[in-house]
């Protein structure tokens, strides 16, 4: 029986450091920079800090549920270096590493999953970033919709949208992809494959043998990146970017890593995946193949590792203090960001908040939650 | 009636193409409203007046619609996007409920969400399933929506104008039913009518009559006859459900201290309820009988053969009011 | 730089008839027999003939929007070949070609358009096919679950699901198709594509080349048939039906048609496309494509033709009668369905539509709609 | 206490394991289901106990939940399906609004929707946003749905194995603030407890508390309060939010002739309106005061540093009660 083949596709997979940090293949341009590559090194150890500090705020009960970002940091701070000022960022809970380098403070990350909206006002409170989104996938839309404004608006920026593995099989990334082909939109889809969504492990999340394929159904590229290989992250990322900057349209961008913590505070992941499979893992480590490399190139020692640290603890530590120094909202702010001007009609709801807020002033009360 | 009088939908397309003129943030998106104009032609021309990349065809995604209309809203456009009917709204709630109705505060005021979705809505018009619909008490009830209904050609041009210069989402919906039922000279002056506030279409004395949307027709009819009987019905179209200004209701309900609520939608959790229950908070001592609600069945829409007789009827509002008027 | 290729796909077009009718390839097996082709093509005849009845009764008055399968008949009945009686199908609005075939009667589908829920009652009522979906792609994540319930209880039946061209835009397609995939369920997902989504076409619906590479998406095979020919069709759904039944899993196949009429009797097409792209696809009709076929082999003639159309129109004028002849269901019937028993907290409800039901009876009205 | 006694999410694990060993019908689905056992391990040891065929993890995605359900239930599987937590219901609500809610009446009863949707909901477990969503009032005015709330161990088990044995659609929703707060004896007998009507948790004769799910709790301690000073407070768990079994509160209303309504959930638009406009027209004349309701506000939960402030709290029933009853 004869078929005529229509259409033909092929996946492929980068990768410049291995799991030892011996290069692979003739490093990119950038990669000769060794000032880009501290400073990529020194962001991954920012965020894995602080990071570090928000799960540990968790468990002595000083903030809430935290997801923590542990293993995903090359991921993360490649798409706030290869992003321009410019562009818009659209997160999922676990681009610390990214937010960080777009004017988002530590506190501000803390003060979110502390309970505290002003956690998204983001910095100085000029960025047009998008807050995280917590349902799964919607945010593909949002930077769909932002992309959109950048071409009608004959505008030179690309909106970048992250999210998991889990997140691919929501109606709202396919609707996503779908749109961004059709519109041949500046948008850039980053699937952080961390190969488990809570306790679902990528083989029974989807058929499919990888995720960059799910971007042949909305007819365009997806590239499979070794998302623990900063320096593969930061290439394909700044190509798919500043093509779709230049109108060549999306790119969906699979980033292979792995969840090394649970799920958020609130998960134990030893109920569910075995411990060999963590520990397998744990020598893919990016941080460590990108310390490798650069102790190989002599970049790198022991003691300016020391000083980094110390940095990063020292950054860190003055984040807590202005996460646990900020004063409460008052009881009206509940009200008073939902609509451009309250409602009349609604007045004495208000009221009932400002009674309530005096009352607490008056017990004193109302400084700390 | 003047010769350049318009019906409601085409009163509808005049305000999008007076905003659309006005201010070059605004884009209509949606699914068929480009060179088709709308499967019931509310977007007719302007395509063609403003081209394609002011008013774009969507893909066949209503979550998309809703969520691409978001992050276009927070880069500053105002998006006003169509549901072709409001039965095919429910894949977009997820979006305007977690996300459009948030946005500000969310982000404290730093990213906002001023986008409008249109939607024609409501039964009798013969139409297929999921073509009738009268979801609005959902909407309603949600935090950080404007929801909208205008009743008349003068209305929905006023009160679209208004929705797309809001600056947080508004859900504009159309009572199909009345799209063409009549018409009226609205002048393309581009003035807005107030939002959050109720309408008078009728003063009265002897019982308030509270309806919205299509049902202000039959409502005004049902007002007609009892003047003839010589009961003076006050006539007041919500017009923005939510929020909802109970002070005019309130204040008539005052006066007249009788009330029959009428919508098209299934009575029980529907927007009649928070009318009637706040009237009962606040007017109590008013009332001189028990509000009524005429009302869809609590059931499904039936298909047309049986449509009429779930819509609320001239004869079951006059009912109503007798209960109410006769109530001692 | 070096990238390893990781995944590749390809896509299948598969075609025996022309245009003409004339064989492009060695037939199947099945197509040897006359019977099977002359089946197809009767079937087709009643389908179109009952098709143009409904848009009659609707031009006429008698009848509510419909949407016309014009053009789309090789695929319909093809699917309702391939089926096995215990098979599920859970269709979209244009498969009256399948529905005719699994026990639904003319009547039915006038009814269903006529305003009636009856007509979803089909036959005899014990069909366990689903109802026509209006809510555009839904219908997909139900026959998984469908398919699913098969794999559970270990039976050997498939769920076949069709949808057009713009459904594979909404999320339910493709949370649909994942599923599919990820369970590896016995379903066989049709996409009529003719090219049109009421006003807006393919090429602004999607940038993908072809819908059959969404499966690629999911992780299973998609194929392209020439969906005019109904050998092509009957061949390949065949072989998926038959390849889900046996435990192989899901496939998605594009049939490639066109919609040769408006998009329903409220819809006016020649307002968004060019008169003579729907010219051109006249020539490709599935009907006459056949119609040559068997005439070039002696299977047919004018005198058969002229047979087969009066059989045809007596049918549907039996259905006509039939439907013009149904009589109204009470009013209580828009309440008696919604649960198995109707809330007593609600029986004034009831009680309400009894007595207008009375009334309707005492001034003779309650016959007919 | 005895010492087998249970907490409702153990009553809701024991009424899933009951009926899953008695009805080879059922199946269990949703994300993290399965081994893990439920994020808030509502179905724990199941998928050990049971298999995977009968207790599935399903891949990301609410419509999909719901619609595969929907397909299952039509083959006369009963799917219990589990949505994570209720912010995340609205990708699914458009099938169940579309599909599950009217299969019945579509087909005539040819197909039918035995189907159950578990979701743990409202606020008060210092969660991240969209973990503390109380919008019980959307699926309410849905024609064709069922909604049940529990608000004991006890309750937990017993409606929950009436959910599951109910030939339609039933919305399950579980008050996950008090998962974990009382224990009670629950015998494991299979005894299912009557969907479609309310449960008097106290008897009283001043006023009557009307609440459900997690309120019940504070709403109960004011009751205590009540009695102390002398005040017989009847309180009412309304258990099945929809169908609303009416019959109950206006026969305690009119023996107190004053009542107050407490929900977590915003007010406007909400379940407490729908029992108020209905105390107001069946026994206005019983009313000594107005109906009272103590509410959320009609804002979007605010993060958990105020969240506590957003929630009912006794003071505000309190407040709430004194006024109704100082009501001349
Ligand atoms: C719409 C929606 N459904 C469910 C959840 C609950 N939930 C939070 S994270 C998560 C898993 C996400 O997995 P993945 O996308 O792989 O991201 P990861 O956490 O592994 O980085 C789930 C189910 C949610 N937040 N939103
Ligand atoms: C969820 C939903 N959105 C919108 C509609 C309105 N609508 C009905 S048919 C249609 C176009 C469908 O196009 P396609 O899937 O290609 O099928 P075709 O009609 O071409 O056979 C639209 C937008 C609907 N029925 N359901
Ligand atoms: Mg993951
Ligand atoms: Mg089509």
């Amino acid at each position: 029986m004869q078929r005529e083949q229509v259409a033909s596709f092929s996946i492929s997979h980068l990768r410049f450091l291995d799991e030892h940090g011996n290069t692979t293949q003739d490093l990119p341009e950038f990669a000769k920079d060794p000032d880009t590559l501290l400073y990529l090194y020194r962001t991954m150890s920012l965020t894995r800090a602080a990071d570090a500090k928000a799960v540990n705020l968790q468990r002595t009960g000083r903030m809430g549920t935290y997801p923590s970002s542990l293993g995903q940091e090359a991921i993360s701070v490649a798409i706030g270096h290869a992003m321009r000022k410019e562009d818009v960022f659209c997160p999922y809970y676990r681009e610390q590493g990214t937010m960080l380098q777009r004017g988002v403070k530590i506190e501000d990350i803390f003060n979110y999953w502390g309970g505290d909206e002003r956690g998204s006002n983001f910095g100085d409170g000029t960025s047009e970033d998008f807050p995280i989104s917590v349902p799964i996938a919607s945010q593909c839309l949002h930077a769909t919709g932002v992309a959109t404004a950048f071409k009608l608006r004959k505008q030179p920026r690309v909106a970048v949208v992250s999210c998991g593995d889990g997140a691919t099989s929501e109606g709202d990334f396919y609707e996503a992809i779908n749109l961004a082909g059709a519109w041949n939109l500046p948008v850039v889809f980053v699937v952080n494959n961390n190969k488990w969504a809570i306790s679902v492990p990528l083989s029974e999340q989807t058929a499919a043998q990888t995720i960059a394929q799910k971007a042949i159904a909305a007819g365009f590229d997806g590239e499979q990146v070794d998302g623990n290989d900063v320096i593969a992250m930061h290439h394909t990322l700044e190509q798919a970017i500043e093509n779709a900057r230049q109108g060549g349209g999306p790119t969906l961008i699979e980033a292979l890593t792995y969840r090394m913590c649970d799920h958020t505070t609130a998960d134990d992941a030893s109920r569910y995946r075995p411990r060999e499979e963590v520990d397998e893992h744990r020598k893919k480590c990016p941080l460590v193949r990108l310390y490798n490399y650069l102790l190989n190139q002599g970049l790198w020692d022991k003691e300016k590792e020391n000083a980094l640290q110390a940095e990063c603890a020292e950054k860190v530590q003055a984040a807590v203090d202005a996460y646990l120094n900020t004063e409460n909202q008052p009881l009206t702010s509940m009200v008073d960001y939902l609509y451009e001007t309250w409602p009349a009609s609604l007045a004495d709801q208000r009221d009932a908040l400002l009674q309530e807020q005096q009352a607490l002033e008056e017990k004193g009360e109302a400084v700390h939650g | 009636m003047a010769n350049n009088a318009i019906t409601l939908v085409e009163a509808v397309t005049q305000a999008l193409a007076y905003e659309l003129n006005a201010d070059p943030d605004t884009v209509v998106l949606g699914e068929d409203v480009g060179v088709n104009g709308g499967v019931f032609r509310a977007t007719a021309g302007l395509q063609q007046r403003f081209g394609k990349d002011r008013v774009m065809d969507t893909p066949l995604a209503e979550s998309m619609i809703a969520g691409a209309s978001i992050g276009m809203a927070a880069q500053g456009l105002k998006p006003i996007a169509e549901i072709q009917f409001m039965g095919f709204i429910f894949p977009a709630v997820d979006q305007m409920i977690t996300h459009a109705a948030r946005m500000r505060n969310r982000t404290r005021g730093r990213l906002t969400c001023p986008m409008v979705m249109r939607a024609p809505f409501g039964g009798g018009i013969h139409a297929p399933e999921h073509h009738s619909e009268s979801t609005e008490a959902l909407l309603a009830h949600i935090p950080g929506l404007r929801v909208v209904i205008p009743s008349s050609p003068t209305l929905a041009y006023g009160l679209l104008l208004a929705a797309i210069r809001d600056p947080d989402p508004v859900i504009f919906l159309e009572p199909k039913r009345i799209y063409r039922l009549v018409k009226q000279e609205v002048p393309d002056n581009g003035e807005a009518l107030p939002l959050d506030v109720c309408f008078q279409l009728r003063e009265g004395t002897d019982i308030t009559l509270v309806t919205w949307g299509a049902s202000t027709h039959e409502t005004l009819k049902v007002a007609n006859t009892l003047a003839k009987q010589g009961v003076s019905a006050e006539v007041i179209d919500v017009a923005t459900i939510k929020p909802l200004d109970m002070n005019t209701i309130l204040q008539s309900v005052e006066k007249t201290g009788r009330c029959v609520i009428v919508h098209e939608a299934c009575r029980s959790f529907g927007v009649g309820a928070e009318i009637a229950a706040q009237i009962a908070e606040k007017a109590l001592t008013s009332l001189m009988a028990p509000v009524k609600r005429v009302t869809g069945y609590d059931t499904v829409m039936p298909y047309f053969k049986l449509e009429k007789h779930y819509l609320p009827s001239e004869a079951q509002i006059l009912a109503g009011v007798q209960e109410v008027l006769e109530y001692a």
